[in-house]
């Protein structure tokens, strides 16, 4: 079968964008580039998964997230998830996005030490059943990058409950370097088609370039799973497959 | 500024005796009355400012230029041979094979910093990075050098907190990861911090451009971001020096903007790849006046500008202040008129606004138009390249002898010196808890080492290592290095010194050196101690890379470094280049807890060197001597090292400098807790040296490194086949959770790690 | 030509760390008046001609829609600058 | 307990990347009637009993050294919260 196409959307000054690409590329899937100004669907038959890459879109000045969630593309994914045609998944900055959009619950505010910083995060995945974590266990520990000044996670307790009773806390740090509620790091929606992870899965993609592992320094790789899972998520999304 | 008449070319021929403020604008009598022979007549407002800019120490290298000379005419033919663009440019340019290339260049941003220490710094990165990107090349990497005050001092946090956020904020919306560094707290950079910014860029060799601007009828764009008011007056501004009052003459601090600069490198970079452009240059200091007779200097010789067309971020600006304004995230280029429309549709596509200035003509002569009125008339070459070069006077200062008969083990600090294994760990817990020694994690963390996804290493690392091609693996190892005590003690053996470290730091961790840039930070070259101590470092510094074989690729000249009457202390920062076949041979200096059970060895002899050391400044002395250079072995240091490390020998390596041995294995320890037992007899008993000597002396062209035990035979093998000194040392004991050496003391990683941990964020963290 | 003010501050639920870390150094610094250092936003809008109460209205629509984000933070002021 | 709020802004001839970043986005989203955004800060004091005039000296001095960073920012305003 050929490689299922995975959108990516390229925000403005998204820094990630081009590892994203390239670790999609790397799971087996074709990355196709989105163009933010874009008011036009893609066609979601042949493109039923869509990344918002992380890194400083558009400066992150105002707040992280906020102008990318302005951008004319996140009305036209807000519609396709609408109407149940499409899985969104934010990643880092792409997470901030989606709360910015209010495709998410809870919102970020900045780093408990209000500074940016550049971390290693050992995180555990709760549930194995969404777009971003089917690759990995249930109860398996990862390490991954993490990344950014506004980056700790913050909920109403209503929020927080529902999250945890749905199960919908997909993803938590053994500590939060940002300080997070809960040590939430990647949550999702109800329906499961809209995804956010606080953290930087490809920087742990390619053994040498990776996070620190129990074989050598670099060489964790735990990033990978993610972009597996995002891949055969859209497969099955194109054989109609319907994902829970 | 004289709002009523315009001071234009002609009004100026009629009003010769009106008076201008040369001397404001950092001027002597001799220039300004050089300037009005030049033009043959008085200057009008805007020539004057251009003048004054470009004539600036900070943009002429006036008083550095004949030193600065012999960079290239210690150059041999073979260390030419993998320059592809040598002294003089933006940026030099280094072959790397395969097509490909690497330019990198380190700039200092000291008096901005001061002022305004986020700015500053992060301004810096975004400059630095501009004359990456003018020279066709992508950044893929960027560092930074910091030089601050006294740790416990008032205003130090101030420094360091904005200096460190600033480098940061700018490289990580960049998107360009930092991976290498190097931060010094001595009391004699109190008012005159030190903020050097490096940044290192790849390009195809068919992509390399140069700044010039040629072709008649070809057209002068700007583009980016908006020219305002900022760091007006900057370049001669950098070139004095701090009063007592802080800045004399404060202008609009420089802000940056990242976003905008982000955009600007995708473009310009499209520009390239499209071969869109004739020549580009980017703006710095002087602005639009160094930028304009640069270009035209370095091509046919004339442009016309309309300056009028320059688009404005604050209205009420002056013509002159036009020409000089610092607004950052600016480039300016030259474009055949057949491509203006694809140089528009880039720009669209981009959303960066531009605006068509002028154009290239055979006049040689360089003319400004403001509202129709012609005010600037010159011949560029006299502007940017006429510039007076002055052979300053200097003279080895008589305090000099003193200074250096003053050793550490003569003076009242070096006596009782530890010696006890209690005293000896006492000392080493303390030296890693000093601001000079502890972790760096609180400054690197707060930098993107990851973006981009090419980062073999970074900090803690002897030095920083990017991937460059990703079929091969081919790729560069970059540190900057700069013990400004040495230098201070010694110019000449001190620059020899830096240049040894950096080197020798890239080499530890398995690349082969290609080349170095320099920043050289000096205090006031009109006071002949200072000159002499420039002239020294200069020449130390040349005849180092002559003895190494690896060129000075390029640099960067920041004078008047001093508060009041005080310089600072020498500070010729080296960043050197190495090369990898493959990133993945690629060395640590840390240990990880996989390297358990692999032996250490120390490559090198240990002499009795303590004076400039980093043990004698815990205990208040700077005198004496610095370690003696041996540049032969140092290139055999680094030969060894690069076949042991390509040959995968070895688990990790850390070159010994700061700190001694002490200071290193500690280094290797504490970033994963990964415990080492060590034995000094062998050493004390080779070198003659009691135990004290052998853990802190800083000895140069040393090394440990970490063999795992089914590579000793061949390492020992050829350590002795290239007769180098190997001591195997001790070993990796990771249950033994402790720096233990054997029958003096065994400090725990515990007590070792609070004090080095907790350093820098207990005073500068929030 | 008249600016119109809009305040935006963390919610009180909403943990402000950037606050903290001042109200954190006051003491230090010998400022032992004021507690509960909270950090917010303030944007200046110029508008071109009199800000009518439509503008204000306006301006309020981007204060919801751009400048503050309702799960963090809230919308503390909307004004015409004196 | 009365709160004390502090406008801290960045001085006009400085570049202001946020408002900048802001600026670029309005026509997009319709708002034409307003130009040239200022992003800047606004910090709330609590005062534990009365606000004096000394109080209110002691906000300034606050700003002064602290909240404001004279190279590229002015204080707009200290004043008590209605
Ligand atoms: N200002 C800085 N920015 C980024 N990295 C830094 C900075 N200062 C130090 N580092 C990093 O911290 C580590 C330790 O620095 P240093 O003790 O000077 O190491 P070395 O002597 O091996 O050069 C190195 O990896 C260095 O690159
Ligand atoms: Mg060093």
């Amino acid at each position: 079968m050929s490689a299922p196409k995975i959108g990516v959307v390229m925000f403005d000054a998204a820094t990630d964008a081009p590892s994203v690409l390239r670790a999609v590329e790397l799971a087996g899937g074709t990355p196709v580039k989105l163009h933010p100004k874009t008011t036009v669907a893609p066609d979601l038959a042949d493109l039923p998964l869509v990344i918002l890459p992380g890194g400083f879109s558009y400066g992150d000045y105002l707040r992280a997230g906020a102008l990318a969630a302005t951008q004319p593309i996140m009305r036209v994914l807000e519609d396709a998830v609408k109407a149940q045609e499409l899985t969104l998944i934010g990643l880092g900055n792409g997470f901030q996005v989606l709360t910015e959009s209010g495709l998410l619950p809870g919102g970020f505010i900045a780093n408990d030490v209000p500074v940016f910083e550049h971390a290693e995060v050992d995180l555990v995945v709760e549930n194995n059943t969404t777009a971003m974590t089917a690759a990995y266990d249930t109860g398996e520990h990862i390490r991954l990058v993490h990344k950014g000044a506004f980056t700790q996670y913050t909920a109403t307790e209503e929020e927080l409950e529902a999250l945890e009773e749905q199960g919908n806390v997909v993803i938590r740090a053994t500590e939060s370097p940002a300080g997070s509620v809960n040590n939430i790091a990647g949550i999702s929606s109800d329906d499961g088609l809209v995804l956010g992870l606080m953290a930087s899965p490809e920087y742990a993609i390619e053994a040498g370039f990776g996070t620190d592992h129990a074989e050598g320094p670099g060489q964790g790789v735990d990033g990978q799973g993610l972009f597996v899972s995002v891949v055969r998520a859209a497969i099955a999304a194109k054989n109609g497959v319907v994902s829970e | 500024m004289n709002n009523e008449q315009l001071d234009t070319v002609d009004y100026a021929a009629g009003t010769p005796d009106q008076d201008q403020p040369w001397a404001a604008l950092g001027l002597n009598e001799q220039e300004y009355q050089r300037i009005r022979r030049i033009v043959g007549r008085r200057p009008t407002e805007a020539e004057l400012a251009m003048y004054s800019s470009m004539w600036s120490e900070h943009t002429s290298y006036k008083s550095s230029k004949v030193h600065l000379k012999q960079f290239g005419q210690k150059t041999t033919e073979e260390m030419q041979k993998h320059m592809l663009v040598g002294l003089g440019e933006n940026a030099g340019v280094v072959d790397l094979g395969d097509g490909w290339a690497v330019t990198f260049k380190v700039e200092s941003h000291n008096s901005p910093s001061y002022l305004e220490p986020f700015q500053g710094a992060a301004t810096g990165i975004g400059g630095v990075v501009r004359d990456i990107i003018s020279m066709g090349a992508r950044p893929v990497a960027v560092l930074d050098a910091l030089r601050v005050g006294h740790e416990d001092h008032e205003d130090t946090a101030r420094i360091v907190k904005g200096a460190v956020a600033g480098v940061g904020h700018y490289g990580n919306i960049l998107g360009v990861p930092n991976i290498a560094g190097e931060t010094d707290f001595d009391p004699v950079f109190q008012g005159n911090p030190l903020v050097n910014a490096g940044a290192v860029g790849v390009l195809r060799h068919e992509d390399l451009r140069l700044a010039q601007a040629s072709g008649a009828g070809n057209k002068i764009v700007l583009f980016g971001a908006r020219t305002g008011g900022d760091g007006i007056g900057g370049a001669a501004m950098s070139s004095a020096s701090f009063d007592d009052e802080g800045a004399t003459n404060t202008p609009v601090v420089q802000a940056g903007d990242p976003l905008q600069e982000n955009v600007i490198i995708e473009a310009t970079l499209e520009l390239f790849s499209k071969s869109l452009v004739e020549g580009i240059q980017d703006l710095g200091a002087a602005g639009i006046a160094c930028a304009t007779s640069e270009l035209a200097a370095s091509g046919d010789g004339g442009m016309h500008i309309e300056l009028t067309n320059v688009l404005l971020r604050d209205e009420g600006l002056s013509a002159g202040d036009i020409l000089m304004a610092e607004s950052q995230e600016r480039m300016m280029a030259v474009v055949t008129p057949d491509n203006t429309d694809a140089f528009e549709h880039i720009m669209h596509n981009y959303g960066v606004e531009y605006s068509w200035l002028g154009e290239v003509n055979d006049s040689g002569r360089l003319t400004i138009d403001w509202n129709g009125e012609r005010i600037v008339d010159v011949d560029p070459v006299t502007v940017a390249d006429d510039s007076p070069v002055y052979e300053r006077p200097y003279a080895r200062p008589a305090s000099q002898d003193a200074l250096q008969a003053d050793t550490f083990r003569g003076s009242a600090a070096g006596t009782n010196l530890p010696s006890t294994g209690d005293e000896l760990k006492a000392a080493v817990v303390e030296l890693m808890s000093s601001v000079n020694m502890a972790d760096r994690s609180w400054i690197s963390s707060q930098t993107d080492t990851s973006v981009g996804g090419n980062t073999r290493q970074g900090a803690p690392n002897d030095s920083g290592v990017i991937r460059v091609d990703e079929e091969t693996g081919m790729g560069i190892g970059l540190a900057i290095d700069c013990n400004s005590r040495y230098v201070y003690l010694d110019p000449y053996q001190g620059a020899q010194l830096a240049v040894a470290e950096s080197y020798r730091n890239v080499a530890t961790s398995g690349a082969t050196p290609l080349g170095i840039s320099d920043g050289l930070n000096f205090g006031s070259p009109e006071n002949p101690d200072v000159m002499w101590q420039f002239a020294e470092s200069t020449r130390g510094i040349a005849d180092a890379c002559q003895e190494l074989g690896i060129p000075v690729t390029g640099g960067n000249v920041s004078l008047y470094n001093q508060t009041v009457d005080t310089p600072i202390h020498p500070t010729p920062m080296i960043v050197t280049l190495g090369r990898y076949d493959d990133v993945a041979t690629a060395v640590p200096s840390w240990l990880h807890p996989s390297f358990n059970g692999s032996a250490l060895y120390l490559l090198g002899e240990t002499f009795d060197e303590l004076d400039g050391s980093q043990f004698a400044h815990l205990r208040g002395h700077l005198g004496g001597t610095p370690p003696k250079v041996d540049l032969a072995q140092e290139a055999r240091l680094a030969g060894l090292l690069a076949n042991a490390s390509r040959t995968h020998m070895l688990d990790a390596a850390h070159d010994l400098s700061e700190g001694g041995l002490a200071g290193a294995l500690a280094d290797m320890v504490l970033p994963a807790g990964v415990g080492v037992r060590v034995n000094l007899e062998y050493v004390t008993e080779r070198d003659n040296i009691d135990a004290f000597t052998a853990l802190f002396s800083e000895s140069q062209a040393r090394a440990i490194v970490a063999v795992p035990l089914s590579e000793e035979v061949r390492f020992r093998g050829i350590a002795e086949s290239r007769g180098y000194p190997a001591l195997r040392i001790g070993v990796v004991d990771a249950d033994s959770e402790s720096l233990e050496v054997q029958d003096l003391f065994s400090a725990s990683i515990t007590e070792l790690r609070e004090g080095w941990a907790s350093a820098l964020p207990q005073r500068f963290g929030n | 030509m008249p600016t119109i003010v809009v305040d935006v501050m963390p919610k009180p639920a909403v943990l402000d760390p950037q606050g903290k870390a001042i109200d954190a150094r006051l003491p230090e610094l010998g400022f032992r008046e004021f507690s509960q250092v909270r950090q917010g936003k303030r944007f200046e809008l110029t508008v071109e001609g009199e800000v009518t109460a439509d503008i204000l209205d306006r301006a309020k629509a981007l204060a919801a829609e751009l400048l503050a984000n309702p799960s963090t933070e809230y919308i503390a002021n909307v004004e015409v600058a004196k």
